[in-house]
């Protein structure tokens, strides 16, 4: 194989491993941070590419135009969404485990009310749309700039996500607040605000993903679980709540499945993304990149 | 000397760089009230936990009835007679108290004939003294209360030794003397082996028979508590001047 | 005389399933009541009736479709039923239908082993498997290709299609330099592209699926892999993938389709109306048609023999149904009166471009650049 | 700096239980301990000093009004508790866990604070990366009164802190109780190491069944019979 | 004890009534309320007790179905169902043996990425070996034979989890969700206990799997080994509230007919409506259906009657 075949092979692996990264950023906060089990992440960054679509199609903007207001408005909701829910089952739950369980149930909820209204609002039709598909070349090899666009944002989310967590202790407090309420308390965490604070950044964080995603893929409304699947993967291989595990984890997914794509067979890319999976939790079940 | 309940040999137990138990030999014999001493973080629960198969032992060997068990589950020792009690209660808080004994009597308390005192859960927590708190959640107890559960617990798998981390914490000096005196009846009465851990020193060393010394993980004393109180190196490392008096 | 004719069908309105039935199946049920409703109802051997639907959801879930039959045929006792979406609830609700004895006319079920079952009630309009591919081979071939290379999905469709057209291909001198099969979901095909690209085929057949497609093209053009033919089955019929492709990018692309406006005076009537009633929104060029087709014959078949189920079992398989698809007529369970088809979109219209008795424009055999 | 605290017919408990009622109590500047048996209600009180449970009555922070169970207003005002059981976060090493005790400081101050907590328990320096869970008995102690001292509180509530100190650390602990308490922080101690905290301790109160039993300088309150008898007990004879 | 011997033995006299009774519909949603006792009862039965959340329900179900698609036209009925069921536990003992050191949320996620494991490994091999992914079902049993099947095993499991509760192992499961190694210095055998009870939980998903299969005619690894069938398995038995032995029953019967009635009724909008309750019905009654006790019941009349 010559040099730029290589090249392309990892690029492109490292370009769909940064979408696989990105689509697990709200996700590691919600789960990784705070334990919940956000079945609906992929309908909420469904909704994300949805409002990104509207925009694009119907008033012309640039989908990048809409990235802010789609992390903004999936704040929004999210922000709401706690208030309503998550506060209360945070409050009443008697530990940790009880919490996830119960969170789940609600995130379930959540799931079938974001796709309910998704259908009635859009239909079940397949959605997408053209912008800037037009390949750019890099040493040799090509590239869709959308992709490039996405992949460059997913660092730059990534790396924004990483150093907020690493140069402010909220990353810290979250994880304080889930394994000692009362600990948290006792320190000055104000917990009625972190924990409603930190689900928001986190939906407004599938709602980017959700945005970026639109350019490069297909929408429906049943497009979520395989997303909310990729995000439990990418997580999971990063550990839990670490960023830049996540990052990692994403990165060396894509580059693996291309690699094995293209060696391989392409049939045995699921074959393979989930023995590497297993393997990995087996083996390290911190995450790979945990330093215990 | 009749052969020893258990015999630890060069039990070591090593977190990453850490020693905790460095090469600690020990043997408790039938019927004996042992206690264990030692600053914070020399080993003490550790050289438990390894003795009580919670916690695989890096090497060494533990020797419980002619076998050597090191390296095998929890189960396997309590089967065979060793019950603990754990330093921060671990009682299941979602089952009432007097469930909470049953638990034991079920399983490794299950295959061994009972002493009257230990027949069921109910006597049980007269001998420890919780019988107005049978049919509370085991959450709901004073953490002091919770570790009384613990021997409960412990002594419902009706067992030949049992191993005590510090179960007086947080006790008044009079109330510590008051389990003091429960763990020699534990002994006398039911004739088991007690290995007892405490910080309060005055209290232990007068009602214990033998005392091991930890220190860094390693043990650096093991005699009678006068012998002990006169090793220069536990009082450098622990005693300071606590039973100068 | 007006108590309405019932006609009950499940549809996945939600979940994986529901892009393709809202695109070639359910809108044209809708459709097709209201206009007949409009006329003054379904001509029930000359008595007209208004047509009362009784949809729901299958959340594209098999269970819930057998169960939802099970309502409508066993306990509700419909007067007729409309098929299911897709090949896999074809496969559950067909049994049952030949059970409780209601025709079936399924516009979007595809295997041979479903026609094997031999199943009196049962008949599919779409063109099989050897039928598509063999046109496709039949054009290839006419078109002086020498390597193509495949790509399929692991699903029954895929894998048909891929026996099928290996067979055909067996036939001729053309060579396969490639055959690579991927999962369904997938979200990255550039590995696979690249490594075509290199080999160079002339022809590039991918049995894919509308997401798929879509992948397969937009990837294409970001590897700068350009044949001169580029196959993709399904989902290249629908608007959506000029949508998405554009029309200048979707230039020259060939995939499953058989029929277009252009093709009769009622497929125009068809298209127009639909795009109508669904405020923009074009059937697709493939199924849709079979779909409007289906509704076509059942209704020929009651008004002949009124809601004798087993007598419009008897008409719908034994005469040659005029559509707007052309004649249709059952072998068994299949139609074996539609050619397979190859089409192809050319200044934004998807054209039939084999075989000649159906094209409606000529094949372009030189795809230009993606745009 | 000091603060004072002033509590006036303070109830609190369990579930409409109340474990204390109306107790009437000041605090002011020095290390002040409190004595009771097991069950005596202690614990409850501080719990409900800290906002952690509800209480009725009133209590003042320096002549301002300590609102129920905020306990993020009791920490901004300059309050922190030792609590029973710790409340340690488990799976963080011991440094995040010290970091957190400063949660409302500046990264400045946490740092300087650090350094200080690091100095004073050496055990938690060898061990700053390990995770607090894994800690034993008593350097998980070690952790709970450093993590409180991080936030430089104004009142330092520390309850039953020698619990599961070796005798040695007991005192090492009580020398630091009375180091910061010199230094201008309000101590209030809750301790069953009768003898060594009467030794340190500037004033004293009993607390028993609820309600407080006997208050007073702490020399004086060493030698009364309750203490001599009830606390005491065999370890004086 | 005996109650509870009562009210199952009048629950299935009541469900073996029905197809006497029961329109074509009616059956058919019993069928699927049958499934989810089944599936839930069995796996609150581990999960419940243990707090394991195991999402491989998907992965002996379809086991179960494969099995019996690959069997059935040389074994009699009975046979291809109490062989899904084996192997579906036969693979859960060697899976049970792999994970089962892993807790909470890594037993959550490793269970959901072996299900996916699973299916992809049976399509591959399908496709490598026979050629082909699905699997068309010819010879099926009559529709009331497969009722009785599921009728037998969604009683059985209830049975199962009644017994289970008196017994030991039970009471070890329990340990375990508390504290799985204070069970151990107990004397517990936890690894034994928990790999048992996977498997067991694992042989009633596989039997069920077999029976539902013949259902469909054509099976393929998408639809038998689809996620949802584990979600919702948890998500009934979450709803009923796990550690109670007749929530999950009662979830799996009021969510089936809910689920259906509002697909019906409402089919705008029965996922808000079926999502809104779910929400709700965590919020106000978080430790699920089977903790409603009829004092509270009466508590709510009575406070109505007193407000009214
Ligand atoms: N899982 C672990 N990982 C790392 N270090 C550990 C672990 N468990 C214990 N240690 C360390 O090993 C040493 C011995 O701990 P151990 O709990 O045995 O002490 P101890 O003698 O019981 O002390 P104490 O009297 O305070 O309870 C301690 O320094 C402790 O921090
Ligand atoms: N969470 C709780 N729920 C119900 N009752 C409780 C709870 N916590 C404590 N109690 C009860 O309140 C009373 C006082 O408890 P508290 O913990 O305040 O005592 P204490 O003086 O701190 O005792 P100790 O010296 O054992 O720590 C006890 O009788 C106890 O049983
Ligand atoms: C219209 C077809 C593409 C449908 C497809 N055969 C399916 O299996 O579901
Ligand atoms: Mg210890
Ligand atoms: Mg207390």
């Amino acid at each position: 194989m010559s040099l730029t075949a290589w090249f392309e092979l990892i690029a492109s692996g490292l370009i769909t491993g940064g979408i696989y990264a990105l689509v697990g950023l709200g996700l590691n906060l919600q789960y990784g941070l705070m334990r919940i089990l956000n079945i609906a992440h992929g309908e909420f960054l469904m909704l994300g590419a949805y409002a990104t679509w509207m925009a694009h199609t119907l008033l012309g903007w640039s989908p990048l135009a809409v990235l802010p207001l789609a992390f903004a408005g999936l704040m929004l909701i999210g922000l709401a969404v706690h208030a309503l829910t998550f506060r209360k089952l945070a409050a009443e739950a008697p530990n940790v485990d009880v919490f996830e369980a119960r969170g789940l149930m609600v995130a379930f909820g959540l799931m079938f009310l974001v796709q309910n209204f998704a259908s009635w609002a859009w239909g079940g039709d397949l959605r997408g749309y053209d912008y800037l598909t037009t390949p750019v070349a890099i040493g040799g090899a090509q590239f869709a700039a959308n992709k490039l666009v996405v992949f460059g944002l997913a660092l730059v989310f990534a790396l924004a996500l990483m150093a907020l967590l690493r140069f402010t202790m909220l990353g810290k407090g979250v994880r304080a607040l889930m394994q000692s309420p009362t600990g948290a308390q006792l320190v000055g965490i104000d917990t009625k605000r972190l924990h409603p604070l930190m689900f928001g950044v986190g939906l407004g964080l599938s709602g980017v993903a959700g945005c970026l995603l639109s350019m490069a893929y297909t929408i429906t409304p049943s497009m979520g679980e395989p997303y909310t699947v990729t995000a439990l993967i990418v997580i999971t291989l990063g550990g839990f709540g670490s960023m830049g595990g996540a990052l990692a984890g994403g990165l060396l997914l894509g580059v693996i499945e291309a690699l094995g794509m293209h060696f391989t067979n392409p049939s045995l890319k699921s074959l393979l993304s989930y023995g590497v999976f297993i393997a990995v939790l087996l083996w390290k079940p911190n995450g790979l990149f945990a330093k215990r | 000397m009749a052969e020893p309940l258990l015999q630890a040999r060069a039990v070591t137990v090593r977190f990453g760089g850490l020693t905790a138990v460095d090469a600690v030999d020990a043997q408790f014999h039938a019927g004996e009230l042992v206690g264990i001493i030692g600053p914070n973080g020399a080993g003490k629960t550790t050289f438990f936990n390894a003795i009580s198969g919670v916690q695989p032992p890096t090497s060494g060997a533990l020797l419980l009835g002619g076998r050597d068990l090191a390296g095998q589950g929890p189960h396997r020792f309590a089967a065979l007679g060793v019950a603990r009690t754990f330093q921060t209660p671990r009682v299941f808080g979602g089952l009432r108290v007097v469930d909470n004994v049953d638990f034991g009597l079920q399983f490794a308390g299950r295959g061994r004939t009972a002493v009257p005192a230990l027949a069921d859960a109910q006597t049980i927590l007269a001998l420890i003294g919780l019988s107005p708190q049978a049919d509370l959640p085991a959450s709901a107890v004073t953490p002091a209360q919770q570790r009384l559960l613990e021997i409960g617990m412990a002594l419902a798998t009706r067992p030949r030794l049992l191993l005590l981390d510090e179960v007086a914490a947080g006790l008044t000096e009079a109330e510590v003397e008051a389990m003091a005196r429960l763990i020699g009846r534990l002994r006398g009465e039911l004739g088991l082996a007690v290995v007892w851990i405490e910080h309060a020193v005055t209290t232990l060393l007068r009602h214990v028979e033998r005392v091991l010394v930890l220190h860094q993980g390693r043990k650096i004393a093991d005699g009678t508590p006068a012998e002990v109180t006169r090793n220069a190196e536990v009082i450098e490392a622990y005693l300071g001047d606590e039973v100068a008096a | 005389q007006n108590t309405p004719v019932r006609i009950g069908y499940a549809m996945a309105r939600t979940g994986p399933w529901a892009p393709g039935a809202q695109v070639s199946q359910e809108p044209n049920y809708l459709l097709w009541a209201e206009q007949v409703n409009a006329a003054g109802g379904l001509d029930v051997k000359g008595t007209k009736r208004p047509i009362e639907l009784i949809g729901v959801d299958d959340r594209s879930d098999i269970e819930t479709c057998v169960r939802s039959y099970q309502k409508l045929m066993g306990s509700d006792k419909v007067d007729l039923i409309l098929p299911p979406w897709g090949s896999n609830a074809n496969f559950a609700i067909a049994p049952l239908a030949q059970r409780f004895g209601y025709p079936m006319l399924a516009p979007t079920a595809l295997s041979r082993k479903l026609i094997d079952m031999n199943l009196s009630f049962f008949f599919s309009i779409l063109q099989q498997p050897d039928r598509m591919m063999g046109a496709l081979v039949d054009m290839l071939v006419a078109s002086n290709v020498k390597t193509v290379a495949i790509v399929y999905m692991d699903d029954l469709f895929g894998l048909e299609n891929f026996a099928a057209i290996n067979n055909a291909l067996k036939k001729t001198s053309i060579q396969v330099v490639e055959r690579k099969s991927y999962p369904l979901g997938v979200k990255d095909l550039s590995p696979v592209l690249r490594g075509i690209k290199e080999q160079n085929p002339d022809a590039f057949i991918g049995i894919t699926y509308p997401p798929d497609t879509i992948l397969a093209s937009k990837q294409a053009k970001e590897v700068g892999f350009n044949p001169k033919f580029f196959y993709a089955s399904v989902g290249t019929a629908f608007q959506l993938y000029r949508n998405v492709i554009t029309a200048p990018g979707a230039e020259g692309v060939l995939g499953m389709g058989s029929w277009n406006s252009k093709t009769s005076a009622g497929a125009k009537a068809y298209f127009d109306a639909h795009t109508k009633r669904f405020e923009g929104k074009e059937p697709d060029r493939w199924a849709s048609g079979h779909c409007w087709a289906s509704l076509q014959i059942l209704q020929a078949a009651v008004a002949k023999a009124g809601l004798d189920r087993k007598a419009i079992r008897e008409f719908v398989a034994t005469t040659t149904h005029k559509t707007i698809v052309g004649d249709i007529q059952f072998t068994g369970s299949e139609n074996t009166a539609t050619q397979g088809s190859v089409g192809q979109w050319q200044n934004g219209e998807f054209e039939v471009v084999w075989p000649a008795s159906m094209a409606t424009a000529k094949l372009n055999p030189a795809k230009p650049a993606w745009k | 700096m000091t603060a004072h605290l002033k509590i006036q017919g303070l109830g609190a408990g369990y579930g409409g239980f109340n474990v204390i009622r109306s107790i009437d109590l000041e605090v002011g500047p020095g290390l002040t301990v409190i004595l009771g048996p097991n069950g005596a209600g202690k614990t409850t009180l501080l719990k409900a000093l800290a906002g952690l449970i509800p209480r009725t009555g009133t209590v003042l922070l320096d002549d301002a009004l300590l609102p129920v169970r905020q306990s993020g207003v009791a920490v901004r005002r300059g309050m922190a508790l030792v609590a029973e059981g710790r409340q340690l976060f488990p799976q963080m090493t011991v440094t995040e866990n010290l970091e957190l005790g400063g949660w409302l400081s500046t990264k400045a101050q946490r740092a300087e604070r650090l350094r200080r907590a690091f100095a004073d328990f050496p055990r938690l320096a060898e061990r700053a990366q390990q995770l607090a869970g894994t800690m034993s008995g008593g350097e998980q102690q070690m952790v709970a009164v450093a993590r409180a001292m991080m936030s430089a509180p104004r009142l330092l509530m520390l309850d039953e802190p020698s619990l599961g100190l070796a005798p040695r650390m007991v005192d090492e602990l009580l020398a630091i109780a009375r180091r910061i308490a010199d230094a201008g922080t309000t101590v209030l101690l809750v301790e069953q190491n009768v003898k060594k905290a009467l030794a340190v301790a500037d004033r004293a109160h009993v607390l028993e069944r609820g309600a407080l039993v006997d208050s007073g300088p702490a020399a004086e309150i060493a030698q009364s019979d309750i203490v001599r008898h009830a606390y005491l007990g065999v370890a004086t004879t | 004890m005996k109650r509870d011997w009562i009210l199952l033995a009048g629950l299935t006299l009541a469900a073996a009534l029905l197809p006497g009774i029961a329109s074509e519909f009616l059956l058919s949603l019993a069928m699927t309320c049958l499934m989810y006792v089944a599936l839930a009862s069995s796996w609150s039965l581990f999960c419940g007790s243990t707090r394991y959340l195991s999402l491989a329900t998907a992965a002996f179900f379809g086991i179960g179905a494969y099995t019996s698609a690959l069997v059935l036209e040389s074994l009699p009925w009975l046979a291809a169902v109490g062989l899904g069921a084996l192997v579906a536990a036969a693979i859960a003992l060697v899976m049970g043996l792999a994970v089962l050191h892993l807790r909470g949320t890594y037993f959550a996620v490793l269970t959901f990425g072996m299900t996916e494991l699973i299916r992809h490994a049976v399509t591959y091999f399908e496709k490598q070996v026979t050629g082909t992914v699905g699997r068309v079902l010819v010879v099926v049993p009559e529709e009331s034979t497969v009722y009785w099947t599921v009728l037998g095993i969604a009683a059985i499991a209830v049975a199962t989890a009644i017994v289970v509760r008196r017994r030991r192992f039970g009471l070890a499961l329990v340990g375990i969700g508390f504290d799985e190694q204070r069970a151990q210095t107990l004397g517990v055998n936890t690894r034994l206990v928990k790999t048992l009870g996977f498997a067991l939980t694992a042989a009633f998903a596989g039997a069920v799997g077999a029976i539902m299969a013949v259902r469909w005619t054509y099976i393929d690894p998408v639809t038998v080994f689809n996620p949802f069938i584990g979600f919702q398995t948890v998500l009934i038995a979450l709803i009923g509230g796990a550690a109670t032995l007749w929530g999950p029953l009662v979830a799996a019967v009021v969510f089936s007919v809910l689920a259906e009635t509002l697909r019906l009724q409402l089919p705008q909008a029965y996922m808000v409506a079926l999502g809104l309750l779910l929400i709700l019905s965590v919020m106000y009654l978080p430790d699920g259906l089977g903790s409603l006790r009829w004092q509270q019941v009466r508590g709510w009349f009575q406070r109505e009657r007193l407000n009214g």
